[in-house]
């Protein structure tokens, strides 16, 4: 046995032949690798029986796989473990078989066998469909396709997406950006330090007492003006103190900045 | 006169310049949707019936194909198609009478180890593919056969698998310990078939 | 009756299977030298007359092929819908508010390069077509909008295009100063902090 079944029907029809003839006692060129394991040992061996599997003899066929196991090991041919498990097993069942019927073993020798035949039955199914598949009219052996098929095809037409309004916005943005830069600043409501000095000195006047600096400022809210008038006065304070007008007082950093007219 | 049926000489034309069998929905988005392609391939296919070519049906899919018994003419000698190891063959046939089956099953059946390289060949091929896995423990995948494959081997359907029906009422597809349950219920029969057997031996 | 006649199913099946247009000396290679090829493929296109699929000679060599007035079945579009591109928007905006406009004008107005699938595209898309040459040296090719320009965006001519005012208006035309106000916005946000130390103080 050698090599896998090749499926060019001679090829295979005489691959079967070799195989029918199976591993007979004359038979000295034995090659264990062109079996799939004991399994497919037993199958060819069974087949040699040339009976209906459902028919076969479960102990002649483990007196055959007993022998050719023999004359294995005699040819001092090395054997896969699971061959030799199999024989061991197959042994068992043998003696299970032939000996009276002890009713508490279980499974029974029969159901084994049984069993094991029923395998055999199931390899040989799809065995023999494997072959019949392979013999059907398949395409490329036994039957073409068409040699130049003129292919059917897909044509993408692209449809661009694009509405109005992108357009239109498309535009603007690029005269936006186009456009000559000019810069403006815009104004901002600010009191200078001339403001602030005329305020701060107009105010002090009045105040006898240390006074925060923050109750010199406009009283009205936009932010960004009074911003600006504090820093001024702070600057105008700074002057006036200079100047001899007013007393600086701060207790501690941050803390507020205190204001008294300079005793005279 | 049939040459003049413009619906099926738009499907006639359709599947032919094809370079892949076509489903009727396929056929459809070409020839649209005013036109019944399934009547129009029914009669297109008795109409080749008996021709050099033929309109076949392959699961949910159709294709034109030279005519089988003109093999002989067309085989090309040197080129032989893929050939397959045993192993192969047959576990594409446990696979295909199977169906889906894991990678265990199949080596129950075959009492070995699958090869790497087995079930490879065959998704290769288009006739296999993984179909989910087997809510058992361990998940393990489980394996079907492709439109692929009824198409290669000119099967309509699974139920074409040659031999199928017998195979299933010998009780052949089942697993063997319900298959055992079965055989020694009705019982009797085969054991008296093996006693006697045991008796030859 | 002509289904059944061998030779003709050879021929039929043996030119169906080729790759290749074949002569009559070629056929002959496969079907063998008892058939009358000749008379074969006359017949066979005799009977295909009318139908999807002919079979034709050309040269000395024969085919089959699909019926030339079904061409437009086998060729099925499918439409897919893309976004125009940024630069492809701009162009097509400034050719539509200054047409025709020569490539360089275009790019003179947005500043920018315009790659040359830029105004594939547009045209592509059927909103631009190129309307002759500025007289010029180089004489550039000048490009103007199309009315399947003015369709696709509703209009019933150019002048319906909102002028630079009325975009100005519409708040279109100065997106920077814009950016530039949101700035200064957040900005303030920051001067409430300060006030808080003014208040502390």
């Amino acid at each position: 046995m050698n090599g896998p079944m090749l499926f060019d029907e001679e090829e295979a029809l005489r691959d079967e032949s070799r195989r029918d003839a199976g591993p007979g006692p004359n038979v000295l060129t034995i090659d264990i690798d062109g079996w799939e394991g004991p399994l497919d040992l037993l199958l060819a061996l069974a087949r040699t029986q040339k009976v209906d599997l459902r028919q076969l003899s479960i102990l002649a066929l483990v007196e055959q796989y007993l022998v050719f196991i023999d004359e294995v090991r005699a040819l001092k041919l090395e054997l896969a473990a699971d061959y030799l498990v199999m024989a061991a097993w197959l042994a068992y069942l043998k003696s299970a078989l032939l000996l009276p019927k002890d009713p508490t073993i279980d499974p029974s020798p029969e159901e084994l066998a049984l069993r094991l035949q029923l395998r055999l039955e199931r390899l040989n199914a799809m065995r023999e469909s494997g072959a019949r598949l392979m013999a059907r009219d398949r395409i490329g052996r036994d039957v073409f396709l068409r040699g130049a098929p003129e292919k059917l095809r897909v044509v993408k037409a692209r449809a661009w997406e694009c509405d109005y309004f992108e357009l239109i916005t498309a535009y603007g943005q690029i005269n936006a950006r186009t456009q000559p830069a000019m810069h403006i600043v815009k104004k901002r409501q600010v009191m200078t330090l001339e403001q602030a000095l005329e305020r701060v000195s107009a105010m002090i006047g009045r105040a006898i007492d240390w006074t925060a600096i923050s109750a010199f400022l406009p009283p009205m809210a936009d932010p960004a003006l009074r911003k600006s008038a504090l820093a001024s006065s702070f600057v105008a304070a700074l002057e006036l103190a200079k100047r001899g007008v007013v007393d600086l007082q701060q207790e501690s950093t941050f803390a507020p900045l205190m204001l008294r007219k300079k005793a005279t | 006169m049939i040459e003049t049926d413009p619906d099926m000489r738009a499907v006639e034309a359709t599947l032919f310049a094809s370079d892949q069998p076509m489903t009727v929905e396929q056929i459809r988005g070409y020839v649209g949707d005013s036109v019944d392609v399934s009547a129009a391939l029914t009669q297109l296919a008795a109409h080749y019936q008996g021709r050099g070519i033929e309109i076949v049906q392959r699961g949910k899919a159709w294709h034109f194909q030279t005519a089988p018994d003109l093999a002989h003419l067309l085989r090309r000698e040197r080129e032989e198609s893929r050939k397959l190891s045993r192993a192969a063959v047959e576990t594409l046939a446990i696979i295909a009478y199977h169906e889906p089956v894991s990678r265990a099953e199949i080596e129950a059946i075959r009492g070995v180890q699958i090869s790497k390289g087995t079930l490879d060949v065959l998704m290769e091929a288009g006739w296999v593919r993984p179909a989910g896995r087997r809510e058992v423990p361990g998940r393990p995948l489980i394996y079907a056969t492709t439109p692929g494959f009824l198409t290669h081997f000119g099967l309509n359907s699974r139920k074409d698998l040659p031999g199928i029906a017998d195979l299933k009422a010998a009780g052949l597809l089942d697993p063997i310990d319900s298959a055992m349950g079965d055989m020694l219920f009705t019982g009797e029969e085969s054991d008296s078939e093996l006693e006697i057997n045991e008796n030859n031996a």
